[in-house]
């Protein structure tokens, strides 16, 4: 019964997360995302329209701002009034960072976003009332709202459209929020036959939609938890702590040659997201 | 022997403290001082100082109600974050105490207004039919006081009554 | 359960096809309740049909020419996604914005649904019996010099079947047209090296100056040359690799450079002989007839020409003699100009000085099989087949894979010409520019339900026969494969050589089969080859190594022009060509409206690039309606302020502003084809795309843009979000 | 200065001039209650377009989630905190003045918190699952999500108006009685004999009244406070630069209680002009009633100016850039409008003359709410336009006229129910002006009156 449970594991409850003491159990999924081999080509974008369902809004609503892109590239120029842009552009693609101590999920009243055992942070559609607190206080804004019913009244896939449809993915209806899941179809699947060969998943068996198209390969993905793993060996040699908010990068000078960041870090939101800084030759 | 009912209509509170003082010296037989009912428009604490001292029990009402509503939101809220599939929310705690204590206290608050009325129903004999002597005078400016006595009392009331300036006496009908 | 999309190894099989006529179940349009619908048990199912699990089929992109191999998930008989085939050495398993639309080409609302035949102004629905024999009859009343046919780049059995049926007929004219095609370059690179399309290895390079060659974006094969620039900045030794850009307007390339050098239009030529100068003064050898005719090409000199500074040209130089091998890249902005060719011979001449020939500019190899090798397309062509129209030489036009009239500027009068051919016969997806104009319009298949197969132009190593198969059952009973329809033509002209196939499949199986020994299934049995060689996608030929000339010499070299002013004219209009709308025949996908522009991030709209200089000098802001106007006509659209462009160029992108081909491209933007002038590269007749001159006013009214940045721009307001620091910290080749 | 009541007053005359406010009401009444309704009309129209059409339509978008509604709850709960303050602080402190006024503030307190909760309603997208924010037992133990604000809020309004209406309610019984008393026939006579339970005014239903009403006006007082601060949450809570401000609670509790204060002068002027009130709502209390409205506004200014400092003096620079965008961006007239009406334009109260000057305390007190209103505005959308994260600023999203509708006839929803209200419920309390007078004729009595003003 709820007393006794709540009595006799007061201290799991009173448990605070991030933590070194209680690490993920079995997964954690998490992503390295290289600067500079990110060309900006949207490639990863338009994949992630395909296997998830994101609705096309057309020009007046993207006007609207309420454009559906889960991945999203953003273009930062150097803005100290040089004549041209002669360092190029600094590409950014921007996703849910699954932030392990994630603003959005307190502050929704229905409890709809959550952290998974995995480490991501889930948002269950079927519960969403659609009050928008969590986007209010996501600092990345990398939620999207539905607007609109855009399978329905939108008619976003008119017939045969709506046959590309992935069945794995639900389609939103109006008034719920969504956002990147890191692929949770493919993990999910993953780990289901993982699980029935009595194994955990291996490093590259799963991929998420953007990752798996990028050219330049600058999406790794994996799970931190497995030594073995790309995305956790990326993590550690950047000395990047999921459970800190400040990085060694920030703190000593001789580890200034590393290139691993998170965004906004400073407001301790823990992101599974790790930025590798983009390279500039200073030869010419 | 039966008791009958009797009711005096003042104008002037002072004659009816009056009245009511000469009521419990005159010792009337057939008459305890704990039948008699002051009716008035206002509240005026002052003038039922003459009654004597009657408790009020509706702040136990209060307690009762403001440590329940608290202890039950707590347990329930926590409880039931305990239960919910151990969601962990933000990195907070799965029960996390600053909002418990917030919403312990909202409803500390709202059990002890809600028992604090049903005490005042039951302790003020609320909702009753009323009396059969009443004058709606009582709701406008007088203020009455409801006797029950024996028939023998009866005169003697009336006459304390008519001393005080009442201005109209009912009588509750014989059997 | 669901399925699992990613662990090969175990799960996933890849089956061959065992035929187009497969009926495939769940995939119709119609309802049960319609009783046009079978229910199929799922009891006993196809082995390829595995209920709720995605099955992948390898077959090859058609978005763009580059030919990169995809794996397409099924699941219920539906294909719904497209993934790169990793079995495929131009693309392994990625894929870019573009080819995974594909999707949306197949499952396009706006697809042409039966054979059309114009009545007046209308298109009546006719079947295919009545749409062959007409075409028959009408190619049977006119002399086989009158027929032309229009095609974009062909390669594989259907360029042979087409041969074919051209030689049946007596020959008639093939054209082949690429509104946006490396056409100058190629004849560039025939001259200096002896092939015209050399094999660029961006990997080896540890230096690559790329003069307006957008290879991440839209040039050749973009998502090839992509892994290989991930391996030329993070080699798995060595340093990491140094990418200057040098153009007019930035492309999505010169956005990724470590410096971006804005170069007035069409000095790169100049700039590239000024290099090779510095370098010879630096102590590079350089042949002498060479250095002689390079020497008046001086550091100021050429720094005042083409508006580089003379430190960067002198830091380039520097970079070059330094780090060896580099790769010296020309692109289309080097090419579109009067004297591209000029330009690009002297860039081909830059590498060679270098030595990267036969470092980094490998040769090709020969293509085994020439009736399949790829027809690269080119501009002249429509040239051509426009003064034949103009002549009334052409009486029956076939057009494939082209749209001329939305591609083709104003000034050649092709729509009137047009309508000079007695009978156009459209093979289209959708009613598009070209279509709309007529006589009778031919509904393909999509590249999802059509079996082909294609030979890459561009491919890194060696040569390959790449297999489009159908990955679902047709979505209208009413489309036919090209390859099909080219059949049934043959079968007019030549039955008895083609009774034996029933359709294109079986000729394609049998034509395959026939030359497995070529195809590396010498061994085999014919099912296993054909089933191996389906489920992998792409066969591997064994070609012969051509030559490569590596020998840096003066000869043929003609002294670029320099830029001159036009006074009337000012402003130089770059047509961009953008990574998903190239020429404009995808618009109707909206996955590519609504990606937005890598560097101005607008969507679903044209837009004028401009230098905040020369905006200020117009007194114009972001979001006025301009007209730009050229000899050959004018044109409105918004205009985007930014510093990725030369103060005297502007710059819009092509592939907008369709009149026609579907709900998502039509009326979308302003066609820039439209206004580009009639001028000509002088020694392959090129149209020189870039050499419009243009002048620029305001139209009066303002918009708001829409794009995906907010009005911070590409500002990070000091918070720290993208983060930028220099290569010489860092060691990329200790990183995981 | 005259004195707050006549002491002279007939009590009988009381419920005479009372009661008379409940008889059949004259045509402007009803022409009020039409354009009312009229409102209510434009509001409902709009919420079934976005009910149909989906929350786009009232030009919200990624960048802005939220707008004019949440502005506008706020705006309604600021509201409802007058009556609070006016019948459970004044009257644990004794001032009897608050007596004749109060019941109608208590009025006031109800239905704007019936407003507010109303857009609670329309802001939600799925409209139709709001039951989820309840805490509902169920199967399959799924809970809100108690850690949120907004549960909080839930909890904390329905508390505050459950309480409210009792409070109102327990209050209002000895006036039940008396309309029972003296109305004599029709539904009016069954309501008030049902609602009045029986009350005869004995002097133990009055003891027992007595303690219930301080209690419950104890409770109301925090109750008040912790409904204000937990709105404040929503927004204090967050991580939104111009949100996250510690001083948002106190400073949110000023704003409600300075624009409820402010409804009350505002609806003071009408009822006094529309059931010629004029012998209960003098201009004696009028004057109290403005000095500390007066007061309550410097006390909003000070703690708005100190929220302006602490970001300004601060280290957070995404505040402080929050904060001059605020004041500089396209935001800058309306929040330059707010500074004014909500700080410069009470400083007229400080003038005697304007203190009692019935026609421009009308004008001003609407323009002090005008002024509270986009404060709450000011805080919501130039946070969402100019946030953490600048590649999602949104400068040019303005609400659509779907939000402005729905707003409007807000205004509409509170009119009706506040004049249904003053019908069929005295918005005087008859009981209690009695006691005034009583207690005022006492004091004559006992001790000599003092001289001069205050």
């Amino acid at each position: 019964m709820s007393i006794t449970n709540l009595l006799e594991n007061w201290s799991d409850f009173r448990q605070q997360h991030p933590s070194e003491d209680r690490p993920h159990r079995e997964y954690k999924w998490a992503m390295s995302i290289d600067l500079d081999a990110c060309t900006g080509c949207n490639a990863c974008s338009v994949a992630c329209y395909a296997e998830n369902n994101l609705p096309v809004v057309g020009k007046e609503k993207f006007a609207h701002g309420h454009s559906h892109h889960w991945i999203r590239i953003e273009r930062y120029w150097d803005n100290d009034g040089r004549e041209f842009a002669d360092q190029g552009a600094q590409f950014l693609p921007m996703l849910c960072q699954q932030c392990e101590s994630a603003p959005c999920e307190t502050v929704c009243p229905v409890g709809a976003t959550n952290h998974t055992a995995d480490g991501l942070n889930s948002q269950v559609y079927n519960r969403c009332v659609g009050s928008r607190y969590c986007n209010a206080n996501c600092p990345y804004k990398a939620r999207y709202f539905n607007w609109y019913d855009y399978p329905t009244t939108d008619n976003v896939w008119p017939e045969p459209m709506n046959q590309q449809l992935n069945p794995d993915v639900t389609v939103r209806g109006k008034g719920v929020m969504e956002k990147c899941t890191f692929c949770v179809q493919r993990l999910t699947v993953a780990k289901s036959n993982a699980r029935s060969e009595g194994r955990s998943v291996l490093d590259g068996e799963v991929q998420t939609a953007c990752q798996q198209v990028c050219p330049t390969g600058a999406i790794s993905f994996g799970n931190l938890v497995d030594p073995s793993a790309k995305v956790g060996k990326q993590w550690k040699q950047q000395q990047v702590d999921l459970n800190k908010d400040k990085q060694a990068k920030d703190v000593t000078e001789s580890a200034a040659k590393l290139r691993g960041y998170r965004i906004l870090e400073e407001l301790r939101t823990y992101p599974s997201v790790m930025y590798l800084e983009q390279l500039r030759e200073s030869a010419i | 022997m039966s008791k009958r009912h009797l009711l005096a209509l003042f104008n002037d509170f002072d004659e009816a403290v009056a009245a009511i003082a000469e009521l419990r010296a005159a010792n009337i037989k057939g008459f305890d001082m704990d039948d008699l009912i002051l009716k008035s428009p206002i509240e005026h604490p002052e003038v039922e100082k003459v009654l004597g001292d009657k408790p009020v029990h509706v702040q136990w009402f209060t307690l009762i109600g403001a440590c329940m509503g608290g202890l039950l939101a707590f347990f329930l809220i926590s409880g039931a974050q305990a239960n919910f599939f151990s969601q962990i929310k933000g990195g907070k705690p799965i029960v996390p105490l600053p909002p418990d204590f917030v919403l312990t206290y909202e409803m500390f608050i709202l059990g002890g207004v809600f028992i604090t009325v049903l005490g005042f129903l039951i302790c003020a004999g609320l909702p009753a039919k009323r009396s059969s002597l009443y004058s709606t005078k009582v709701s406008e400016d007088q203020i009455g006081i409801l006797v029950k006595g024996d028939e023998s009392a009866l005169a003697a009331f009336k006459t304390i009554f008519t001393k005080h300036k009442a201005l109209e006496i009912q009588e509750e009908a014989g059997k | 359960m669901i399925e699992n999309s990613f662990n090969r190894r175990g799960f996933l099989k890849v089956l061959g096809w065992g035929g187009a006529t497969v009926a495939l179940s769940g995939c119709g349009n119609t309802s049960v309740e319609d009783g046009k619908e079978f229910v199929t048990s799922y009891v006993q199912t196809a082995d390829y049909i595995i209920p709720s699990i995605g099955t992948y089929f390898n077959s090859t992109c058609a978005q763009c020419n580059a030919g990169c191999g995809i794996m397409g998930r099924v699941r219920e008989g539906r294909v719904l996604k497209l993934e790169g085939n990793p079995k495929s050495p131009i693309n392994n398993g990625k894929m870019c914005g573009l080819g995974q639309a594909g999707v949306q080409a197949h499952y396009n609302p706006d697809r042409i649904r039966e054979p059309l035949l114009r009545t007046g102004d209308k298109g009546e629905a006719i079947t295919w019996e009545k749409a062959l024999a007409l075409i028959n009859e009408k190619v049977g009343g006119v002399k086989a010099e009158n027929v032309a046919f229009l095609t974009g780049g062909v390669s594989g059995h259907v360029k042979a079947l087409l041969k074919n049926y051209l030689d049946a007929l007596g020959s008639g004219h093939h054209y082949v047209y690429e509104a946006v095609a490396p056409s100058i370059m190629r004849a560039a690179n025939k001259k200096a090296y002896g092939v015209e399309m050399p094999r660029l290895h961006l990997d080896k390079a540890k230096v690559i100056v790329s003069f307006g060659a957008d290879f991440l974006g839209a040039w050749i094969s973009p998502v090839h040359f992509s892994q290989q620039y991930a391996r030329f900045r993070k080699a798995d030794k060595g340093e990491r690799g140094v990418l200057v850009q040098v153009e007019s307007k930035m492309t999505l390339t010169g956005a990724n450079a470590d410096r971006w050098l804005a170069i007035r239009p069409g000095t790169e030529g100049i700039l590239a002989l000024g290099l090779i100068n510095a370098l010879a003064a630096a102590g590079v050898s350089v042949p002498g007839d060479v250095v002689g005719a390079v020497k008046e090409y001086t550091v100021d000199r050429v720094s005042k020409d083409t508006g580089v500074s003379a430190e960067h040209i002198g830091k380039l130089a520097a970079l070059l003699k330094e780090r060896s091998p580099s790769l010296i890249i020309a692109g289309s902005a080097v090419e579109g100009y009067a004297h591209g060719s000029q330009n690009a011979t002297a860039i081909a001449l830059l590498n060679q000085v270098l030595g990267n020939v036969g470092k980094t500019v490998e040769a090709p190899s020969s293509v085994p099989f020439p009736q399949m090798a790829p027809t690269a397309g080119n501009r002249f062509a429509l040239q051509a087949l426009n003064d034949n129209m103009a002549q009334d030489k052409v009486k029956v036009l076939f057009s494939y894979g082209a749209n001329p009239v939305f591609t083709a500027p104003a000034s050649m009068k092709l729509k009137e010409n047009l309508k000079k051919v007695p009978f156009k016969v459209v093979f289209a997806h959708y009613m598009d520019e070209t279509a709309v104009e007529a006589d009778l319009v031919l509904p393909l298949n999509s590249a999802l339900e059509d079996w082909a197969t294609a030979m890459p132009e561009y491919i890194a190593e060696g040569a390959q026969l790449s297999i489009q198969q159908p990955l679902m059952e047709k979505l209208y009973p009413g489309t036919l494969g090209m390859g099909d329809i080219l059949l049934a033509l043959l079968k007019q002209r030549r039955p008895e050589e083609y009774k034996g196939y029933e359709d294109f499949y079986s000729y394609l199986r049998s034509a395959m089969v026939s030359i497995k020994g070529a195809l590396g299934g010498a061994n085999e049995d014919d099912d296993t080859f054909w089933d191996t060689a389906l489920s992998r996608g792409v066969v591997k030929l064994v070609g012969a190594p051509v030559n490569i000339s590596s020998n840096a010499s003066a000869k043929g070299l003609v002294v670029p022009a320099p830029f001159v002013e036009d006074s009337a004219y000012p402003l130089h209009l770059i047509p961009a060509v953008s990574a998903s709308m190239r020429d404009g025949r995808n618009a109707n996908e909206p996955w590519l409206q609504e990606s937005p522009d890598p560097l101005t991030t607008i969507v679903w709209d044209s837009w004028v690039e401009m230098h905040p200089k020369t905006a200020a000098k117009l007194g114009i802001v972001e979001g006025d309606i301009v007209e730009v106007a050229s000899r050959s006509g004018a044109i409105k659209a918004q205009v985007y302020v930014f510093t990725g462009i030369h103060p005297d160029v502007i710059s819009m992108p092509l592939g907008y502003g369709h009149e026609a081909m579907g709900r998502y491209a039509k009326g979308v933007g302003v066609n820039a084809f439209k206004i580009l002038d009639p001028i000509f590269d002088k020694e392959t007749g090129e149209l020189a795309m870039h050499e419009t001159r243009v002048k620029v006013s305001k139209a009066g009214q303002r918009v708001v843009i829409v794009k995906d940045e907010g009005p911070a721009g590409g500002n990070q307001m000091g918070r720290k979000i993208a983060v930028r620091m220099s290569s010489s910290k860092v060691n990329l080749s200790e990183e995981v | 200065m005259g004195k707050d009541i006549r002491e002279d007053i007939a009590w009988a005359q009381i419920n005479k001039d009372v009661l008379k406010s409940l008889e059949s009401p004259r045509k402007l009444y009803w022409v009020i209650l039409f354009i009312a309704l009229a409102m209510i009309g434009v509001a409902v129209g709009c919420e079934i377009y976005q009910y149909t059409g989906g929350m786009g339509v009232s030009n919200k978008n990624n960048s802005h989630v939220w707008g004019l509604y949440i502005a506008t709850f706020i705006f309604w709960i600021g509201m409802s905190h007058s009556g609070t303050l006016l019948s459970a602080i004044l009257h644990l402190m004794h001032a009897d003045w608050r007596k004749p006024i109060y019941r109608f503030a208590e009025a006031m307190t109800t239905f704007s918190l019936m407003t507010a909760g109303l857009f609670v309603l329309v802001h939600l997208g799925r409209l139709w699952q709001v039951y989820y924010v309840m805490p509902y037992p169920n199967e399959r133990w799924v809970w809100p999500n108690f850690q949120s604000p907004l549960v909080w809020d839930m909890f904390a309004i329905a508390t505050y108006l459950s309480s409210s209406v009792l409070f109102l309610y327990v209050g209002m019984i000895p006036d039940l009685a008396i309309c029972r008393d003296n109305i004599h026939a029709g539904w009016r006579k069954k309501l008030y004999t049902v609602m009045s339970l029986g009350w005869e005014g004995t002097d133990r239903q009055w003891r027992n009244f007595r303690i219930t009403y301080l209690t419950i006006a104890c409770f109301l007082i925090p109750l008040a406070v912790s409904v204000h601060s937990i709105v404040a949450s929503d927004f204090a809570m967050s991580n939104m630069p111009g949100w996250h401000v510690t001083s948002f609670p106190p400073y949110f509790v000023a704003g409600a209680l300075y624009s409820g204060c402010a409804a009350i002068i505002t609806l003071f002027i009408i009822l006094r002009y529309v059931f010629r009130f004029e012998e209960y709502m003098t201009l004696p209390i009028m004057k109290k009633l403005v000095r500390l409205t007066f007061a309550i506004a410097m006390v909003w200014t000070y703690l708005n100016l100190i929220e302006f400092a602490s970001v300004w003096y601060g280290h957070d620079q995404t505040a402080k850039d929050q904060l001059i965008f605020k004041a500089t961006g396209p935001y800058a007239p309306f929040f330059w409008a707010m500074i004014f009406f909500g700080s410069i334009l009470p400083l007229m109260l400080a003038f005697k003359r304007i203190q009692t000057h019935l026609p421009i305390l009308l004008v001003v007190s609407i323009l002090l709410n005008v002024g509270m209103w986009l404060e709450r505005w000011m805080i919501i959308a130039p946070s969402f336009a100019h946030g953490h994260y600048p590649w999602t600023w949104d400068h040019d999203q303005w609400p659509s006229l779907v939000q402005w509708g729905i707003v409007f006839g807000s205004f509409g929803w509170f009119t009706l129910l506040f004049m249904v209200f003053c019908k069929v419920f005295p918005s005087v309390s008859m009981y209690e002006v009695k006691e005034m007078v009583y207690h005022r004729s006492l004091a004559l009595k006992h001790k000599p009156a003092v001289k001069g003003d205050y």
